[in-house]
């Protein structure tokens, strides 16, 4: 049978399409405006690139922030339930999943089987999400793969205390001001966003295997200041970003 | 070619009238802000020159740059300046200042001159802070108040909002005004997530305009908030760049219970760099006392 | 090495300081977590009484026991007891006061090992006569839990003399903040501080030594800057000598405080009475209150009017660590009072994800408003 | 096509009783002082049948008014920015921002009109700064005398209670004299002691009908029991209230005999440990999509209501009035009255120590035949927040599910509507239970 799961993100619609226990095609379009839009032209995009017609598509799983206005699915599914879905097809030894999307962090717990038994997520603030390192990326004027390459050079620690998106950018810019390294400063700046991440998933049970998904979980800085502040290894399954479309099309194969 | 929606229009002004040669002092005024920089140039006891711009990436140069453009035609050169102030954000990296006041003072003392002797409370809205300021009958601070830890409902979530409606910043206002009716304020000022909350808003049907007056009277809720803290007393006036933005400033009069605001001209926005030159003048003159 | 730099050495490595006790007197260390601990009843036992608290540094190791909105520094003395560095404690003891540092104290018992831990249910109800039977009820309990777990029975001699050691420490404390009503002052805030917190951390002895040492060298000692706005601090627990300091350079000096790293921790003395474990539970009766403790405002008020006046103060920082709601209480009270005195007050709320850029302004901002004639 | 409903349902019997009840007491309070009634104010936790010893008097407590006005945010958002225009801030009891705030606009909630004027306030001191300070505020502003009770035993489990007792027995003792002198009337022993006598009765009454909800179906849900509970909460010392509330457990008891439910989709059943965010009651009309019923919270439980836990069997069962406990003495006298109820507070669940609150929560959860509990990180009440993660940690150690969400029970304003629903229904999902489709 050929699912489809479609996760409509914050920032960027996600698509996978399953084939009998394989993953056929995935694609991935900005949000925008119109999330409905952008959903079904990535549904499309990725129908075509498994070299499937819509048809031969027999259910339609949607998640993600905009999971409601999916008219196009068949049902949908929250993201933390999708996570945790995904991640154990990919890697059945995990137990917890930390997932940060462009605005929204999470922490999930689940067991072998992928039920989910706790989650924890952030609440409606920027702080401790893709959105952070972003406008932080901006403050340094450099663009997010630079600020990762330089963070990892990074030598001294610079602490950056504020938890809110907009006073942290004039702390970069003090920190600018009085010349301290940019590498510092971009490491600085991923152990502030891990570290809140790190308080908001340590109130579920953090256990091995950890695994680390969504959009951020590319961020090899983010990585590994993440496994410094969990103080526990951190898995990063292959294709990180798709791992709630992966566990909203699986759902759908259900 | 793409336009900057979250930039408003940068600008010089000078006084024809006033030939600065003849003055006996003459002070400049100028506040490093973390969105705009401001230079103020008084001559006696007058206004004569100023300049509004954008703060750059660093504040000594935004200081150069903002009395650079103040100065310019009017053949002042720096070493003509007797005194200078700095205030702002960046206060403490202004080179050629003598000494560094804070925009709380400035504020106050500019307000009371532009505004008169009877203004009691001052609200300033700027780029990252939201101030509500008390004051006596020569501009001197008795009270304040700011935000700490969460800029939701400051200049700068306003400009990513112009820039994600992509409409300029100087008719924000305007527009959301024009609606059928006063929609629900949004329920996250946050800068950051204004964004996407915005985007959920236009999909479920709103129109720009509507979008701007939930967020407008979002952002007017949160400062009436913080001035219920401190309390209003009359005269009452606004600062800082928000000023201008008719869209927020009506609706916080209206929530305040209809008051008015006093206007102040020549600008609301250089109140600090004004405050800041006023306090330039007056350690000149202690200086030669 | 002055006795100041010795307080500051102390602080620094508070930890070490504790641990050579331990090793130098074979006795046993015990935290505490609210001012309304009776230290001379630790110590009578033998013990090292040792106050917890935090490193003003970003954790991220609570907030999977504390909610967020618990004060910041209940979380940051949990977060110390969470990482371990308090890890030769032989005891725990806290004092019912607030909610906040209770949910510290319950986290604590449950999550890290600690041989010994003990409540004491304080009475609240200042004003009822209730109240001091009540707390001697409460210090027999923890006497004899005491005496259980360390095996020794703690003497009316023992009592008497611990009494006697904080009642001096107390007294001279008090001395030397007699010092800072003077015109030419002699000493910091910051540097008063310090005494205060090392006060907390040390043995009482060594401390009165030290105290010995400072109040010798106080009439000849001078600041090496202007003293600027004579300053009062209120609120809740302060022990951040950096954010002093900073406070100080920006052109005022700390003349005297109400809080309970400052003087409402040493202020009242026992005054002795036969039954000693009644004496030493009227003085944490009728102690300098805590909001948290007081509902009488008014008590608490006029106290701290008096030592503004006592101490010539010109301004006010009224601060308190964000979230709490026994100080927040009174601190529009307390504004008022100011302002009928023409003293102006700036509140600050605590907490470490403030970045000090911002306090600096306010600071800095009340300053200019608190000089007497601006320019 | 099935059908989602699976019980019978149908309203309360009593239901326009118990209404009539609420609101009279509420009237009261603009009307007692005409009648020659006492106006007191005091909290949740005052036994205030006490007060009877006075002559006729009529009581609010803080909490349930506060609680009223925030249910209602139009109400409730003027009433915090007056309190807020006091320069007080947002962190403190939701409940009391509300009250204070009704009182500083001069607005009575319930049946319009003034704010009314106490003669004196007494509260309890189990809310280290909240309840005297709340008082002490508004008898500042109402120029009213004070007092309070420091009754909080349950922080502590060490050593012989006895004089913990003694204190708290002795503060009831010295405000019967302070009340008459604030009020110049002299105390009646005996009143006093048959409206506790009733006070008592009706706490145990509640209590058990709470605990009929064990059944399944269940009987009531959170709802029923929210609107129910003021006349246990206002009116516990009086006979009218035992005969309401003896009329509704045997109608609970009838519904039970015939399965009818509150929820007629009944599946999955959550309780509560806490008030609820009173703005959003809606909460629980969404979840009812799910099939869910709230069956009830431990708080109103143990705060309007008394119950017995039996923490080394596993049980709880209703209460019995202190007289009858073997070993309790007969009431004759104020000292055995005051003496009763300290000792009553003190082995109340009420006053049960956090170590002993968690089994009791576990005991409820299977009594009342749950599947999760749902817990509430409140930003407007630190004392009943402050071990809400252990308590979390607890129960998920004895297998029960426990979803949970922030927000402030008293303040519309600081709760995330939509990312609160977000919430459960991933929680939901979890637990295999998904929206009904409509039959
Ligand atoms: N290769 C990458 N390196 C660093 N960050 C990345 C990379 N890819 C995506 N991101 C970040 O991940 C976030 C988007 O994550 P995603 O899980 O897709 O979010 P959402 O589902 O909310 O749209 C963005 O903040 C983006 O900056
Ligand atoms: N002409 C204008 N019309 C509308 N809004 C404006 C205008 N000029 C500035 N603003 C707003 O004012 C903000 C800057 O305020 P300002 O007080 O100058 O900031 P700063 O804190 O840097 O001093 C901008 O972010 C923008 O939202
Ligand atoms: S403005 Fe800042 S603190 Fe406020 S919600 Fe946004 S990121 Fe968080
Ligand atoms: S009194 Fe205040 S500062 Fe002290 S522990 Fe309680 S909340 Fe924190
Ligand atoms: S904060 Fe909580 S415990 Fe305290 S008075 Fe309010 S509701 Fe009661």
């Amino acid at each position: 049978m050929i699912t489809a799961g479609v996760d409509m993100g914050a920032q960027s619609v996600k698509v996978v399409i399953l084939g009998d226990g394989k993953v056929l095609a995935r694609s991935l379009v900005p949000t925008g405006f119109e999330p409905l839009e952008a959903a079904k032209t990535a549904l499309d995009e990725a129908i075509k690139s498994a070299g499937v017609s819509r048809d031969d598509v027999k259910r339609v799983v949607a998640t993600g922030a905009g999971r409601k206005s999916a008219t196009f699915a068949d049902s949908s599914l929250t993201e933390v339930t999708a996570d945790a879905k995904g991640v154990n097809w990919l890697q059945p030894s995990v137990r917890t999943i930390v997932d940060i999307g462009a605005e929204e962090a999470r922490g999930i717990s689940c067991d072998a089987q992928g039920k989910v038994l706790d989650f924890a997520k952030n609440d409606k603030c920027a702080a401790g999400s893709g959105a952070f390192v972003e406008s932080m990326a901006r403050a340094l004027e450099i663009k997010v793969p630079e600020m990762i390459e330089l963070s990892l050079k990074s030598t001294k620690d610079a602490p950056i205390n504020a938890t809110c998106a907009v006073f942290a950018e004039s702390e970069v810019v003090s920190l600018i001001h009085s010349k301290v390294e940019k590498a510092d400063i971009a490491h600085a700046v991923h152990d502030a966003i891990a570290s809140r991440v790190a308080s908001m998933v340590r109130r579920i049970p953090v256990e091995n295997d950890v695994a680390l998904i969504g959009g951020v979980a590319n961020n090899a800085a983010i990585v590994d200041v993440m496994k410094k502040h969990l103080e526990v290894d951190v898995v990063i399954p292959e294709n990180p970003q798709f791992v709630s479309a992966l566990g909203a099309a699986l759902s759908a194969a259900a | 070619m793409t336009t900057e929606y979250f930039r408003w229009t940068e600008y010089t002004w000078k006084d024809p009238d006033i030939d600065w040669r003849k003055a006996d002092t003459l002070v400049a005024g100028i506040d490093v802000g973390s969105v705009s920089s401001q230079a103020v140039v008084l001559a006696d006891d007058k206004i004569y020159c100023y300049c509004n711009t954008r703060t750059g990436s660093n504040s000594p140069d935004s200081a150069k740059n903002a009395l650079g453009q103040a100065l310019e035609g009017t053949g002042i050169k720096d070493e003509d300046l007797q005194f200078v102030v700095g205030t702002g954000y960046g206060r403490v990296n202004i080179p050629m200042a003598k000494k560094a006041i804070t925009e709380i003072a400035c504020h106050a003392r500019g307000a009371n001159y532009m505004g008169g002797p009877t203004i009691r409370t001052i609200l300033d809205m700027g780029g990252q802070d939201l101030k509500g300021i008390h004051c006596d009958e020569r501009g001197k601070v008795t009270q304040f108040l700011m935000n700490d830890k969460c800029a939701a409902g400051t200049g700068r979530g306003m400009e990513v909002m112009a820039e994600l409606l992509q409409v300029p910043i100087v008719d924000v206002g305007q527009m959301s005004l024009d609606v059928p009716e006063e929609p629900e304020p949004v329920s996250s000022t946050c800068v950051i997530f204004a964004k996407s909350e915005a985007i959920g808003l236009l999909r479920s049907g709103w129109t720009k305009n509507m979008v701007l007056a939930a967020y407008c009277s979002a952002m007017a809720h949160r400062v009436v908030g913080l001035l219920e803290r401190i309390g209003i007393e009359k005269e009452f006036t606004i600062t800082g760049g928000i000023s201008k933005n008719v869209g927020v400033t009506s609706r916080i009069l209206k929530e305040l219970g209809g008051i008015e605001a006093v206007p102040l001209a020549p600008d609301a926005q250089i109140a600090g760099a004004v405050g800041a030159s006023l306090f330039a003048r007056d350690l000149l003159l202690k200086s030669r006392r | 090495m002055s006795a100041i730099e010795k307080f500051e050495e102390i602080l620094e490595n508070r930890h070490q300081y504790a641990k050579d006790w331990k090793q130098r007197t074979g006795g046993k260390v015990t935290g505490w977590l609210c001012t309304y601990v009776p230290v001379e009843l630790l110590y009578a036992a033998g013990m090292l009484p040792v106050r917890i608290l935090g490193t003003h540094e970003v954790q991220d190791v609570t907030d999977r026991y504390l909610f967020p909105t618990v004060c910041p520094f209940s979380r940051d003395a949990l977060a110390q007891g969470l990482k371990g560095r308090y890890d030769y404690l032989d005891g725990l003891t806290m004092s019912r006061t607030c909610s906040h540092v209770q949910g510290t104290f319950d986290n604590w018992r449950n999550y890290v090992p600690i041989p010994f831990s003990h409540y004491i249910w304080l009475p609240c109800h200042r004003e009822s006569p209730r109240a001091v039977p009540c707390l001697r009820g409460e210090l027999l309990d923890l006497k004899q839990a005491i005496e259980k777990f360390t095996g020794v029975t703690v003497s009316d001699e023992d009592l008497d003399k611990a009494i006697e050691l904080y009642n001096t420490n107390r007294r001279l404390m008090r001395q030397v903040y007699e010092f800072r009503k003077s015109d030419d002052l002699p000493i910091t805030g910051a540097e008063a501080m310090e005494m205060v917190v090392a006060s907390q951390l040390m043995d009482v002895v060594e401390h009165n030594k030290l105290l010995e040492d400072l109040l010798a060298e106080l009439p000849n000692r001078k600041l090496d800057r202007e003293a600027g706005l004579r300053l009062m601090m209120i609120g809740s627990e302060m022990d951040d000598i950096v954010f002093v300091r900073m406070l100080e350079e920006l052109g005022c000096t700390v003349v005297i405080d109400e809080h309970c790293t400052g003087s409402r921790y040493f202020w009242d003395d026992v005054i002795p009475e036969e039954d000693r474990l009644g004496a030493i539970a009227r003085r944490y009766i009728t102690r300098w209150p805590c909001p948290a403790v007081s509902s009488e405002f008014n008590d608490r008020g006029d106290r701290i009017m008096q030592h503004a006046k006592d101490w010539d103060t010109q301004g006010v920082l009224l601060y308190q660590q964000k979230f709490c709601d026994p100080h927040e209480f009174d601190i529009p009270s307390l504004a008022q009072n100011f302002k009928e005195l023409d003293i102006p007050t700036l509140v600050l709320e605590f907490d470490v994800t403030i970045p000090f850029g911002q306090f600096r302004t306010r600071i800095e901002a009340f300053l200019e408003m608190a000089e007497l004639e601006v320019f | 096509m099935t059908t989602n409903v699976k019980y019978k349902s149908k309203p309360l019997d009593c239901w326009q009783w118990g209404k009539e009840l609420r609101l009279e007491a509420y009237q009261d309070l603009i009307s007692g002082h005409e009648q020659g009634k006492l106006l007191v104010l005091g909290c949740a936790a005052t036994p205030y049948g006490m007060l009877a010893g006075l002559g006729d008097f009529v009581f609010l407590a803080g909490e349930p008014y506060g609680a009223s006005i925030a249910a209602d945010p139009p109400f409730s958002i003027p009433c915090m920015e007056a309190y807020e225009a006091k320069g007080y801030s947002r962190d403190m009891c939701g409940y009391m921002r509300n009250f204070l705030g009704s009182m500083y606009l001069d607005k009575y909630y319930f049946t319009g009109g003034s704010f009314p004027k106490f003669d004196f306030a007494w509260s309890v001191r189990h809310c280290p700064a909240g309840h005297p300070k709340w008082h002490q505020l508004v008898s500042e502003y109402q120029g009213i005398p004070m007092n309070y009770i420091d009754d909080e035993t349950m922080l502590s489990n060490e050593g012989d209670p006895q004089h913990r007792i003694d204190y708290v027995a002795g503060q009831y003792l010295d405000t019967i004299e302070w009340m008459e002198k604030v009020t110049g009337r002299t105390y009646d022993d005996e009143k006093a002691i048959e409206a506790m006598r009733n006070y008592f009765r009706n706490e145990a009454l509640w209590g058990e009908i709470c605990l009929l909800n064990g059944a399944v179906p269940a009987p009531l849900d959170i709802k029923s029991l929210f609107a129910l509970m003021p006349i246990s909460m206002l009116r516990r010392h009086e006979k009218i209230a035992t005969q309401f509330l003896e009329t509704l457990r045997d109608e609970v008891k009838d519904r039970i005999a015939n399965q009818i439910a509150a929820v007629p989709t009944e599946r999955y059943r959550m309780n509560m440990l806490t008030p609820p965010p009173w703005s959003f009651l809606k909460i629980f009309r969404y979840l009812e999509n799910f099939g869910v019923v709230f069956v009830g919270t431990y708080v109103y439980l143990i705060n309007s209501g008394e119950v017995k836990f039996l923490i080394d069997e596993g049980k709880v069962i209703p209460a019995t009035v202190p007289e009858e406990r073997p070993g309790w003495p007969e009431m004759k006298n104020r000292e055995d009255m005051c003496r009763t109820i300290a000792r009553w507070r003190a082995e109340h669940p009420f006053q049960s120590h956090l170590d002993t609150r968690k089994k009791e929560y576990v005991i409820l959860f299977r009594h009342w035949n749950g599947d999760a509990y749902l817990l509430l990180l409140n930003r407007g009440c630190v004392p009943m927040t402050t071990s809400m993660y252990d308590f979390q940690r607890d129960l998920q150690s004895h297998g029960i599910a426990v979803a949970m969400f922030e927000g402030n029970f008293a303040d519309c304003r600081d709760i995330d509507e939509t990312g609160v629903l977000d919430r459960l229904e991933a929680f939901l999902e979890g637990q295999g239970i998904h929206e009904l489709k409509e039959a």
